[in-house]
């Protein structure tokens, strides 16, 4: 089957181009399919990359023959189009390995979504009304340039969900050109936590990759691996084979979270460690480890680290945790003794410690020995650094006079407590995107670039350390609207501004990259470049040499808001930008089999106390704001933990988002993680009360969550 | 016997039967426009379903059968007043039953006419409703015979012809008299309806040979018709389906409904068409301690069938049966019980509160608590079917509330129409009653 | 020819019966005497006996299409053979309700158009039937004119009225 | 039962599978699922060919959670064919559970009697808001309202992986067929092949220890494999 697949790619690009498979090195790079080249019934693949969510899947597209009707002059007419049918991963590609996620199947559907953005358009109402008309190209650049030239460039924010790649690196260098800080992303799921640890522990940039399939015990703690953090996808195939990939062994995974993540469905052993209580627990089994002398590797411990775990009460770390002391125990023992234990700290929910929890990980994996080598945490390409990452996002928001928006959302993605929608208000805003999303609503300008699936793109996979994967897209059919390459919009304002910029092209980000013997024709027809990664390259040495914890703080007075809100990213919407495809909407939601709208997941004790049941619809309230949701009696929700997936409750997103559901963000006090400053969107407490009326019905698609019936002999 | 009329002349029978069937007053106007406007909406929304798609309906997964089939399942219930009553009588000699038997087997006919429309309104494509035929056709295929619902074809189809001939047959008498005295398009009707009747010894004799023949051969099938209605269900590896006492449940409760809307429509005609001498109190009475057996019984098949069920504590039965009984279908189940149970047998049961206006109020109880009986076996075990994770619920829209009022209105307007055509009562049953028992 | 003769009031019937028992001891055939009424009339058999196969037929039609519709279940199952559910193509498990079904509608169709055969409705070029009116009877001899006399006789001598001769004179 | 050269099977590893429902979205994406809206879903009508069960099981803090990917079984003896009075759903030689939408007059009633509800029915005409239809997978019909519908196994790729093995005049291969669920489970929980060949590794896990089947009590014999989580 991949090399089947394989060959289809190869086949597809073989217009013209000899085959590479037989060693030929002239190819032609895969070009626009031509419609005449379309037959009925053939399919051609080609190679190209997921930029859903910035883990980077090398992806192929299966395309055939479509038919759309045209308007011209008045009158409809048949075109015969290539049309993308189907998006699959890469057979090639090591991160998504053949496979790929619910969203970025479903991309397909954000390309042929019926509430694109068609061509350029200005605005014409109030800001946040959406309301906009067409303009030429010309016009909207010229009024880019304009806006541009008249402000202090250090006030320009250009903010991207890009990944690290040609696209992001393109932003940088023109960004650089003009005089422009770096661009920033607002997204939530940007991990930069996580990459601020590996950085403050090994001096590592980027995100530490887990070999999850060659460790025999995991520990995860706060990581929702399998579900909304980092990929999925990477990390689905690495579970698979850690459980049943090597004969005659079976991988053990146990997880601690404060939520029932899919991480924690999946998992041997979910330990319910209550929010913020991460680092606590951690420590606790570093502390477990170090007594019964299980940590192999304690030497390389930092002595200040040893010291301060050592020094820790451990009763009392335990008891904060919320875990039985006896489980805890076992779970540290076992993870000592096994053969290849193997700790991931993360924080798909992050609280106002949550960095301390990822540096306690860290040290533990350190304690047994385990980075760097097989089955522990490895270093990743400096090439897979991203954009900056939110913690200054707010404040530059709020000083910036220009706004460039490429695919973020920060209307949607920062709480409004933290003031950036009322600022957002008086900027110049352009966008770039392909929907009027909550903030392109704001925007005076929208220059929509082609989408991802019709542009080329070379992309650093996030994850995939020591080797690294960049995934490679050459365009292949043809862009549907008035529509333009971001680079060549950027090219276009750097002319107008006569400011030098060499725009950064797919060929060019991945050229400096080839090693020996490696042509750019190869990579573009295998969709993408792989280098082997040496293990152990890294100093196992940390960087850092003590280590803290605290307890977690929370915003919102404990007697009025008695209750904790833990909003996640979720598989089906990720940070929100799923919320527009209409298949993600009907994707039973994983906890609470909810569709077309997301319920707050409460737990059945407070639920009990609240008089709430399934379905009924509640108002959850912070001191920062409120909203109404239908609740979802979830029966492994932590007794006092509030749960809510990001994604729903948009104001402008298309006809399948726009006013569904509400967004957890916007109930959100602007707390921050102590130690790096992101926004700690785990730290709010709530007060939930139930509603009288029903404005919906909660939709699930199976309502009933247990295997037995209530009823039976009585 | 106090069956006899006061009256009881040849004339003063003809007059008093054939009264009706002379002129329409305004209230039976009336009437008539009401149920057929009722009728027609039932049309109008059906048409509304056959153009937007089956989905105006509330039906679901998995709840697949909705009011439709309950309303199948419960016409063809109801269709067993007739026939299988007046046979049963016929072949017991029950003298009598003669002043029923046609208005029981009018509503054998139109029950059936009515319940047999409901697979064909419930196809989600129901224009191609005549795939289920066996004809030569281009498809080169024939209907798969193995299905429970080719066995409802031709069941229904059997008994469609056989109770209608059944109808039909002692209706050429009649028919043949009223001819020589209508005028107009009603005597060319009557004439050609008479086949040439002209009263002949051998006419009677063959007429009471097929009759004969006809109620043997019609209780057989409306036996087998009812059954093969729950086959349908029971064929089905269901929870509370799959059961083999389902048959002869089915049966009884159709011959339980069949009395009470033949009650019903009795107490109607007796008040309507001022027939007190002829449906006497004996008439009720006899009917109502029917109808109470078969509340007992239908009581004794209720209880083994969901006896066993609690007793089995079977998981997949047990959610159909909690949900039944204390769930959300709890209230309809007990509501059941009260209407086919209790009020009967406290009515009828107690010889002092027998009369034909309590016995009305039983059928009506009955005939609703039948229908939630039907309801309750389909709709709860296809909510809580096997997994779990598929239980969903069903609630009916407009659509099809509307075609199942309608169809109770259709029931109205065809006996009205059929009470102002024919003589309800036979007359020449009647007379030759008359005269034996003189 | 036809002699009709009738018979009204209070002992009709047993007049009738006499009538009927006169004319059979002189001879003529069951077949030839018809009695009209309005409501059916118990005749002893051995005064008119009118033998009927009904049941016979009936039991035969039911026989017939039991036997067509298994040949023709079995034709199509076979015809273009699907499985399904893994049940044979033809079994008397899946099909006998149908075979039931439409054996019995064998025997309703058999029986009504035996119905009609017996009672000879529908028949072409029935002789005219006398108009019976309620509570009359009325019997109707067929006769050779030479026999017209004893036929008359018989019925005068039960008190019938309104003798009446009509069809060919043959 | 069936003679004839392949015999389709799968076999669901529980103990891969993390219940992310990349699987559902491959569904649609390849078989041209009927979108649904937040009216129909809210009527239970959203049509998912493949789902994801799942189940929490005991109660907090011992609690679990049990995903079980539930698609039609593909039964040997399956319940929902002989119901069918037009033969619209029939057992093909290679034992799949084929579904004739064109033949389909919509009782409904293999719907009733498919123990695992995989059966899907059409409500109304598909409607897909331009240019959705885009994205329209041309080797699969779209299914008008009014007709049964529900997993074919990917018949289509079926098809084309032994049109693209003739072509190449070699038979087919273990692994080279792929319904679209399978080829996209991150995890590779799911296996699909030919249960006529011992060697297939579909076949040798069902053959193995772990390996069960959904409902198995009934006598539907389905020709999908759960292999349960190993503990």
């Amino acid at each position: 089957m991949d090399r089947r697949n394989f060959f289809k790619i190869v086949s597809t690009a073989s217009a013209g181009v000899a085959a590479t498979s037989c060693g030929k090195k002239e190819a032609l790079i895969p070009l626009l399919v031509p419609e005449h080249q379309i037959a009925p019934g053939e399919e051609q693949w080609h190679p190209s990359v997921c930029t859903e969510c910035s883990a980077g899947c090398g992806v192929i597209v299966r395309v055939m023959e479509g038919e759309r009707i045209v308007e011209r002059n008045g009158q409809k007419f048949r075109e015969r189009i290539a049309s993308i049918k189907k998006i699959e991963g890469n057979p090639l590609d090591p991160v998504s390995s053949g496979a790929l996620c619910a969203r970025g199947q479903a991309a397909v559907q954000s390309l042929y979504n019926p509430d694109r953005v068609r061509g350029p358009m200005h605005r014409t109402g109030d800001r946040g009304k959406a309301a906009f008309s067409s303009m030429s190209w010309d016009d909207g650049i010229a009024a880019i340039t304009k806006a541009i030239s008249a402000t202090d460039k250090s006030k320009v924010v250009f903010l991207t969900t890009a990944p690290a790649g040609s696209r992001l690196a393109g932003i940088q260098r023109f960004l650089q050109s003009i005089g422009a800080p770096a661009a920033y992303t607002s997204s939530l799921a940007d991990f930069s936590i996580e990459r601020q640890a590996a950085q403050a522990v090994f001096g590592w940039t980027g995100m530490p990759d887990y070999h999850v399939s060659q460790a025999r015990y995991v520990l995860g703690v706060g990581a929702d691996f399998l579900g909304g953090w980092v990929s999925p996808v990477y990390y689905g195939g690495q579970f698979g084979r850690f459980r049943q990939g090597r004969l005659g062994i079976r991988g053990k995974l146990v997880q601690a979270e404060s939520r029932m993540s899919l991480t924690a469905a999946s998992a041997d052993e979910w330990l319910p460690v209550r929010p913020g209580f991460e680092p606590h627990l951690l420590v606790a089994v570093g502390r477990l480890l170090l007594e019964e002398k299980l940590a192999r590797a304690a030497e390389q411990l930092p002595p200040g680290v040893t010291e301060s775990i050592l020094g820790a009460d451990l009763q009392q770390l335990i008891r904060s945790t919320g875990v039985d002391p006896n489980v805890l125990r076992r779970v540290a023992r076992e993870l000592g003794e096994s053969e290849a234990p193997l700790v991931i700290g993360g924080a798909s929910v992050i609280h106002s410690n949550s960095f301390q929890a990822i540096v306690a990980s860290h040290y533990l994996n350190i304690m047994l020995g385990n980075v760097g080598r097989r089955g522990g945490p490895q270093a990743p390409h400096p090439a897979s650094d991203v954009a900056a990452a939110n913690p200054n996002v707010v404040e530059a928001l709020k000083a910036a006079q220009v706004v460039f928006l490429d695919g973020e959302n920060p209307v949607y993605t920062l709480p409004p407590s933290s003031g950036v929608a009322a600022a957002l208000a008086s900027k110049t805003i352009i966008s770039f995107g392909s929907f009027i999303d909550d903030s392109a609503a704001y925007a005076d300008v929208i220059l929509p670039s082609h989408h991802p699936l019709e542009a080329e793109a070379a992309v650093v996979a996030m994850v995939g350390g020591p080797a690294t994967s960049v995934a490679v897209a050459t365009p292949f059919v043809r862009p549907l609207y008035d529509t333009r390459p971001l680079e060549q919009t950027l090219g276009d304002i750097a002319r107008k501004l006569n400011v030098a910029f060499e725009p950064v092209t797919a060929k060019s980000f991945v050229q400096p990259l080839l090693p020996n013997g490696e042509t750019w024709d190869n990579v573009a027809l295998r969709g993408g470049l792989w280098l082997e990664g040496e293990a152990n390259a890294q100093p196992l040495k940390p960087v850092s040499k003590n280590m803290q914890w605290s307890d977690p703080t929370f915003s919102g007075d404990a007697l009025q808001f008695p209750l904790q809100f833990q909003p996640y990213l979720s598989v089906q919407y990720h940070d929100g930008r799923g919320a527009n495809l209409p298949w993600m909407q009907e994707l039973p939601d994983p906890a609470s089999s909810a569709m077309w709208g997301l319920p707050v997941e409460i737990d059945p004790k407070t639920a009990t106390k609240l008089n709430v049941a399934t379905g009924d619809w509640v108002r959850v309230e912070s001191a920062n704001g409120k909203l109404d949701a239908p609740a979802y009696v979830h029966p492994a929700a932590l007794p006092g933990v509030v749960s809510m997936a990001i994604g729903e409750g948009h104001t402008h997103y298309g006809r399948y988002a726009s006013g569904r559901g509400a967004n957890p963000i916007s109930i959100l006090a602007p707390a921050q993680e102590t130690s790096t400053g992101v926004l700690a969107f785990g730290a709010t407490r709530v007060r939930v009360a139930r509603l009288e009326q029903r404005p919906s019905e909660l939709i699930q698609f199976s309502p009933q969550d247990r295997e037995q019936g209530p009823w039976g002999h009585r | 016997m106090a069956t006899l009329p006061a009256i009881s002349s040849d004339e003063g029978i003809r007059r008093d039967l054939w009264r009706p069937l002379a002129g329409a007053s305004s209230r039976y106007l009336i009437v008539l426009c009401v149920l057929s406007a009722v009728a027609l909406w039932g049309l109008v929304a059906w048409g509304y379903q056959l153009y937007r798609g089956i989905g105006v309906a509330g039906i679901r997964r998995p709840v697949f059968w909705g009011f439709y089939l309950v309303d199948f399942v419960f016409w063809i219930g109801i269709s067993h007043a007739g026939t299988l009553i007046s046979a049963i009588l016929r072949l017991t000699d029950a003298g009598w039953r003669k002043p029923v038997t046609r208005a029981a087997e009018a509503i054998t006919v139109f029950a059936l006419m009515i319940g047999g429309l409901f697979p064909i309104i419930h196809l989600g494509r129901a224009w191609l409703f005549f795939w289920l035929f066996p004809y030569p056709n281009s498809r080169l295929l024939w209907p798969n015979v193995r299905s429970p619902l080719m066995w409802d074809v031709t069941a229904i189809s059997t008994y469609l012809t056989g109770s209608t001939i059944y109808l039909f047959l002692p209706l050429i008498p009649d028919v043949a008299q009223l001819a020589k005295r209508a005028t107009g398009w009603r005597r060319r009707m009557y004439r050609m309806l008479s086949l040439g009747w002209t009263g002949s010894d051998r006419e009677w004799n063959a007429l009471e040979s097929a009759m004969k023949l006809m109620a043997g051969i019609i209780l057989a099938v409306a036996v087998s018709v009812h059954t093969v209605v729950a086959w349908d269900f029971s064929m089905a590896v269901a929870p509370m389906w799959h059961s083999s006492i389902f048959g002869p449940y089915f049966v009884v409760g159709a011959i339980f409904s069949g009395i009470a809307a033949l009650l019903i429509v009795m107490a109607l005609i007796r008040k309507t068409m001022h027939l007190e001498e002829y449906l006497t109190p004996h008439h009720f009475n006899n009917l109502a301690k029917l109808l109470l057996l078969m509340s007992l019984l239908w009581l004794y098949f209720t209880v083994a069938e969901n006896l066993t069920a609690w007793y089995g504590n079977e998981p997949k039965e047990m959610n159909v049966f909690g949900a039944r009984i204390r769930g959300n279908f709890g209230p309809y189940f007990w509501v059941m019980v009260l209407c086919n149970f209790v009020v009967p047998f406290v009515l009828l049961g107690i010889r002092k509160l027998r009369n034909i206006l309590t016995a009305t109020i039983a059928s009506i109880t009955v005939l609703i608590g039948m229908w939630l009986e039907r309801f309750l076996i389909v709709v709860p075990t296809l909510s809580y079917g096997r997994l779990a994770a598929t239980w969903g619920r069903y609630t009916p829209t407009w659509v099809e509330i509307s075609i199942t009022v309608a169809t109770f209105a259709s029931m109205g307007v065809l006996y009205l129409v059929f009470a102002k055509l024919f003589p309800i009562i036979a007359i020449w049953e009647f007379e030759t009653q008359s005269e034996h028992e003189d | 020819m036809y002699l009709n003769g009738e018979f009204r009031f209070g002992d009709a019937r047993e007049r009738v019966l006499r009538a009927l028992q006169e004319l059979r001891e002189r001879g003529f055939a069951a077949r030839d005497v018809d009695v009209f009424s309005n409501e059916p009339l118990e005749i002893p058999r051995d005064v008119l006996e009118r033998r009927s196969h009904m049941s016979f037929a009936a039991v035969t039609g039911a026989v017939l299409f039991c036997v067509l519709i298994i040949g023709f279940v079995s034709f199509t199952q076979y015809s273009y053979p699907l499985i399904t559910g893994g049940m044979p193509l033809f079994s008397f498990w899946a099909t006998g309700v149908v075979f039931y079904e439409i054996t019995m509608l064998g025997a309703i169709l058999t029986t009504f158009c035996w119905f009609l055969k017996e009672a000879g409705l529908l028949r072409r070029g029935r002789p005219p039937a006398p108009d019976v009116e309620p509570g009359m009877i009325c019997i109707r001899v067929r006769c050779r004119i030479e026999q017209s006399v004893a036929a008359q006789k018989s019925l005068e001598a039960a008190g019938a009225t309104n003798i009446q001769s009509s069809g060919d004179a043959r | 039962m069936s003679n004839s050269e392949h015999r389709w099977g799968m076999a669901i590893d529980l103990d891969r599978c993390t219940g992310c429902q990349a699987c559902v979205t491959a569904c649609h994406a390849e078989n041209n699922l009927p979108l649904s809206d937040p009216e129909s879903a809210a009527k239970g009508r959203a049509v998912h060919w493949i789902r994801v069960d799942r189940y929490y099981e005991g109660e907090f803090p011992n609690i679990r959670v049990k995903h079980v990917p539930v698609l039609c079984q593909q039964c040997d003896e399956a319940p929902c064919e002989p119901v069918c009075p037009v033969y619209a759903t029939y057992h093909n030689e290679e034992g799949l559970n084929v579904q004739v939408y064109n033949r389909c007059v919509g009782t409904r009633y293999c719907g009733n009697n498919c123990p695992y509800s995989v059966r899907f029915f059409n409500w109304f005409d598909p409607v897909w808001p331009s240019p959705l239809e885009l994205q329209h997978n041309p080797d699969v019909s779209i299914r008008m309202g009014g007709v049964m519908e529900k997993c074919t196994f990917c018949i289509q790729r079926i098809k084309r992986s032994k049109d693209d093995a003739a072509a190449e005049s070699r038979p087919l291969k273990d692994g080279d067929v792929k319904p679209a669920c399978v080829q996209s489970c991150p995890a590779e929980a799911m296996v699909f092949g030919d249960l006529n060949d011992p060697g297939s590794k579909v076949s040798q896990l069902a053959e193995s220890g772990r390996a069960t089947r959904l409902l198995e009590e009934l006598g539907t014999k389905p020709k999908v494999f759960y292999l349960q989580k190993a503990t």
